[in-house]
């Protein structure tokens, strides 16, 4: 399960650290492990402008959260929607999703994790971060 | 109820008493067991038995606690029970609480609404007090009876109750003063533990509604017996007790509709309920999650959910129908003796398969102790349910229920059964 | 706790390990399975899996309520566990109280004394509110913390606790400030289950004694590793897990001295637990019915009295004999891993065979991912006790726990699996 | 477990019926069956001088406490005390016990019905209220 793919992201986190301007902030913890991270978000246009995050956590929660920032930043709302659903979609497929590259790119790397249902929470943790974070800027995003 | 038996080929019974060791048993001196009292605890098939022990030698682990293969094994084997169990009482896995018995369920609830005064803003449509109303029946098992005087005594809430009528039915004539804007919840029982009666739930629920009260369905005697489906009944919550329907003891269940579980303040507390721990205070676990404190019990949900399965194989409709021809077949029989009066409904409409009776000049004690030197198990006494036994004026009654591996001549065993204790005593 | 080896044959661990049919298997791809997650739950024996299997095959049914023989046979195993467990901790049987598992018993303590508040002048002792204070240490599991904090926030008492030394240890240098007059309970674990620690049950008992408060002990950790006898500790009520002991999950128990349980309110009301029920309100049944109320975990309860037997045949100081020769020989293999910190007491002084550590450079999920590939089940993540990880300045740990099936070569594999996983994360 | 002597007493039984004056009155209630017994008792110079009782229930708990005023009346506290345990010891001895009938009487009959634990309950439920009585009245006749 632990592919070069994720290791790499482990070691090289992209986009880590917590910058402003910030629209909605979101905190999410694991509660069997404790791993939690701290995600901003910054939507400008109906785009993704910037995601920026904090947290600790397991080799895969963390590699899991920086493909998630290559994954949405820059794209719409609705294209990171989209993306979000096709990863969460793999995540939870127990070993039986076929990831499509063109759109999960690095994440496709994950599609052994989900054999493995203690640690699909961990490569959610970043994304539920962001999906609450997207929910809490959505009316000002609609409007 | 579905009592029609025009499409169902009727039960194998032989064929199903071969899957439970316990009925080729013999007791007092060599006499073939006549089990009847199921309304009590069912016995367990084997197909129950290898399954828990099958998860026992292979999967047993800590569910949802681990990261190692068996934690996955039997987290997956405990959820698998979950979403089988709900899906067979018309419920979604997140509206299903596992608890050790159907007592703990309808107590869950109880004091959850008194632990909703000191939870918060989201916890305060389950707050009651002076001023709140209870409602129940005088019909009541202890379990959906005892935990509402006791929220009552720790709230100041008042505790009123439908009557029962001669026949054993709800006297629902006083239902607009009984049931009003005071009333916070309807707790009843879909099917009477002694009576026997089947409750009009659909007509409780509308005037519950109209009020605005929580309705509680105690399923205890139902879903065992016949397809019950929570979704469709409308109620707020049910409850029911895995050891009445085949499978292990320790074992109950708590249905509640997902917004009601996600507003209701946590009852026990502990490991696996939390979300965040510190010592100054804790947050806790989305449903079901939030409900089911500490180590659960695993083994035992995998039994219950291997009974689902049986119970799915056979058809819940083949099972109500052939309790429909044991409840026929004892009513009509024990009717026939002079001197034997059925405590509820004559006759098998909107009524299960538990019979309840006394004989005139022959104590229950007595009578189940003849019965019981014939192999006939039976229970005496109150069944926990005493106010309807002291409506009635009577302080206790014998009762046999009967369950899908009771053959009709099991019934006629009762029936002679009782015959020979009129002799024994003298009074036939 | 008794670790002196002299006098007892060491334990043949092989005749053991036959016993276990789940120690045979294999985990990911055809490794052997070596299971170091006894603290969560433990594994079932052979005679305890078939002392519930005959249970159920033979002698099921409602305990305490029917007048027949199958009745009477299970009323008579039931009770007959509960006299054989309450002998092995020192008790009596009107002692011991069965619950779901021990979270339900440290609840039900927290919710009678909520309930005494309304419960008449029997019960006042147990009142607690503003002005009480409960102590609890900062190395509980969260079934002995949060159900206190939910009892602060339901009577407006204040929760205090001790306090956790760079070693693990209780500090107790505070002792005169946190137990004062106020106090009304002071709850802790006999041995953490993380640090592996055993808490000074005499220093603090004698604390709270001289304050009047109430002393619970959690010996979730305790008994089932060696000879515990609460009598002799002089502790108000303890509590432990079946699943914990090699006994069934779904049943925990509840010891109380039995004047307290005589005292003391109700806490899940409903059948067997009454003494007349009466629509207006009821009285309760003596200690321990007073307690179980519903059909309880009967066949559980006879699974847990066959663990005690087996237990006792091969003797609990010859247990923790071997208990303590795999926390030694784990402590001295781990530490010598550089970059291996072990989180609890460094030597086998007042420490059981529980070693939970952090590991530089790797996260403890990735260190268990890999032990897991190894097949060696070990926990990972705060275990329940995230106010100690909190305090340790760490959000998880990986945990090993020992028990008597589990050899000293397999503490070699689990030392050689931790390099492996440095190796593989490059920090070695 | 039904000997003739039970049955005569629960037909006929001796004593029955709540008589004044008494020193104190018990009222007992078997929890699982919801049989029950009044039972009031008259010491007189430290001897059992009159037990009379109203109740419902079944044939054992009936004649037990039929027997029961036969075995007591007339005696001294201490020997009723004495009879009592030799009755309670029986009943609960699984049918282990032999019986004394010097002692017990026609109580002897009941020597089956320890082999049945459910009714030994019903058995004790009168000598329950004796003994509760004679706790209550005991002050009086010590001092
Ligand atoms: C020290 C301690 N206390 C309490 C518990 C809770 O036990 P259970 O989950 O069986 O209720 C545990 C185990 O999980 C424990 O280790
Ligand atoms: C109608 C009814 N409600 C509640 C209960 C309580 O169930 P349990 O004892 O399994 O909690 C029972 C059975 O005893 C019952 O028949």
């Amino acid at each position: 399960m632990y592919q070069e793919i994720i290791l790499d992201h482990y070691k090289n986190p992209h986009g880590r650290g917590l910058r402003e301007p910030y629209d909605a902030e979101s905190f999410q913890v694991n509660p069997t492990c404790g791993d939690e991270v701290t995600l901003r978000l910054k939507v400008t246009d109906g785009k993704v402008a910037d995601v920026s995050y904090e947290g600790q956590g397991c080799s895969i929660s963390q590699a899991s959260t920086s493909v998630l920032t290559d994954l949405v930043t820059g794209h719409t709302v609705g294209e990171a929607l989209s993306t979000m659903d096709a990863f969460v979609e793999l995540m939870q497929g127990r070993g039986t999703v076929e990831p499509d590259e063109d759109v999960l790119e690095d994440g496709v790397a994950f599609a052994g994790v989900a054999k493995y249902p203690a640690r699909v929470k961990c490569a959610l943790l970043g994304w539920m971060a962001f999906k609450d974070a997207l929910a809490r800027t959505s009316n000002e995003v609609e409007a | 109820m579905t009592t029609t038996t025009a499409n169902t080929t009727p039960l194998d019974v032989a064929a199903v008493r071969a899957d439970f060791p316990i009925l080729s048993r013999t007791v007092r001196d060599g006499k073939p067991l006549v089990y009847l009292d199921s309304g009590a605890t069912s016995q367990r098939p084997l197909p129950v038995l290898d399954a828990e022990r099958r998860f026992l030698e292979t999967s047993n682990a800590a569910v949802h606690r681990g990261a190692h293969q068996l934690a996955e094994e039997a987290t997956d084997a405990y959820e698998g029970a979950r979403a089988k169990i709900a899906d067979f009482v018309g419920a979604t896995p997140g509206e299903l609480v596992f608890t050790k018995n159907a007592t703990e369920a309808i107590n869950l609830v109880a004091y959850a609404m008194s632990n909703a005064a000191t939870a918060g803003d989201d916890a305060k449509r389950f707050v009651v007090g002076p001023g709140d109303e209870i409602v129940v029946t005088e019909m009541e098992h202890h379990a959906n009876l005892v935990p509402w005087q006791q929220l009552c005594q720790r709230t100041g809430a008042v505790l009123r109750w439908f009557p029962v009528t001669a026949e054993g039915r709800l006297d629902l004539s006083g239902i607009d003063e009984l049931i009003t804007e005071r009333t916070k919840v309807v707790a009843f029982a879909h099917q009477s533990n002694v009576l026997g009666t089947v409750n009009p739930v659909g007509t409780l629920v509308r005037k519950a509604r109209e009020v605005g009260a929580l309705v509680l369905l105690d399923a205890c005697q139902s879903v065992p017996h016949f397809a019950v489906n929570f979704r469709e009944l409308d109620v707020d919550f049910a409850v029911f007790s895995g050891h009445k329907m085949l499978a292990p003891s320790g074992i109950g269940v708590l249905y509640g509709r997902r917004e009601l579980l996600e507003a209701m303040p946590p009852f026990l507390t502990g490991g696996s309920m939390i979300e965040l721990v510190r010592m100054e205070g804790s947050t806790f676990a989305p449903p079901p999650q939030k409900f089911e404190a500490g180590v659960p019990m695993t083994s035992q949900a995998v039994g219950l959910g291997a009974a689902v399965d049986y119970l799915n194989a056979i058809g819940m409709d083949r099972v109500a129908a052939h309790e429909h021809r044991l409840a026929e077949r004892a009513l009509n029989g024990l009717k026939e003796i002079p001197g034997v009066r059925i405590i509820g409904p004559p006759d098998t409409v909107d009524r299960g398969a538990t019979v309840a009776f006394v004989v005139d000049g022959v104590h229950p004690h007595d009578a189940g102790q003849v019965l019981d030197s014939l192999g006939i198990a039976v229970r005496v006494g109150h069944h926990c349910a005493w106010p309807l036994h002291r409506s009635c004026g009577i302080p206790a009654t014998v009762r046999a229920t009967f369950y899908l591996y009771n053959e009709l001549s099991e019934v006629d065993e009762l029936v002679n059964g009782v015959r020979e204790a009129q002799r024994f005593f003298g009074v036939a």
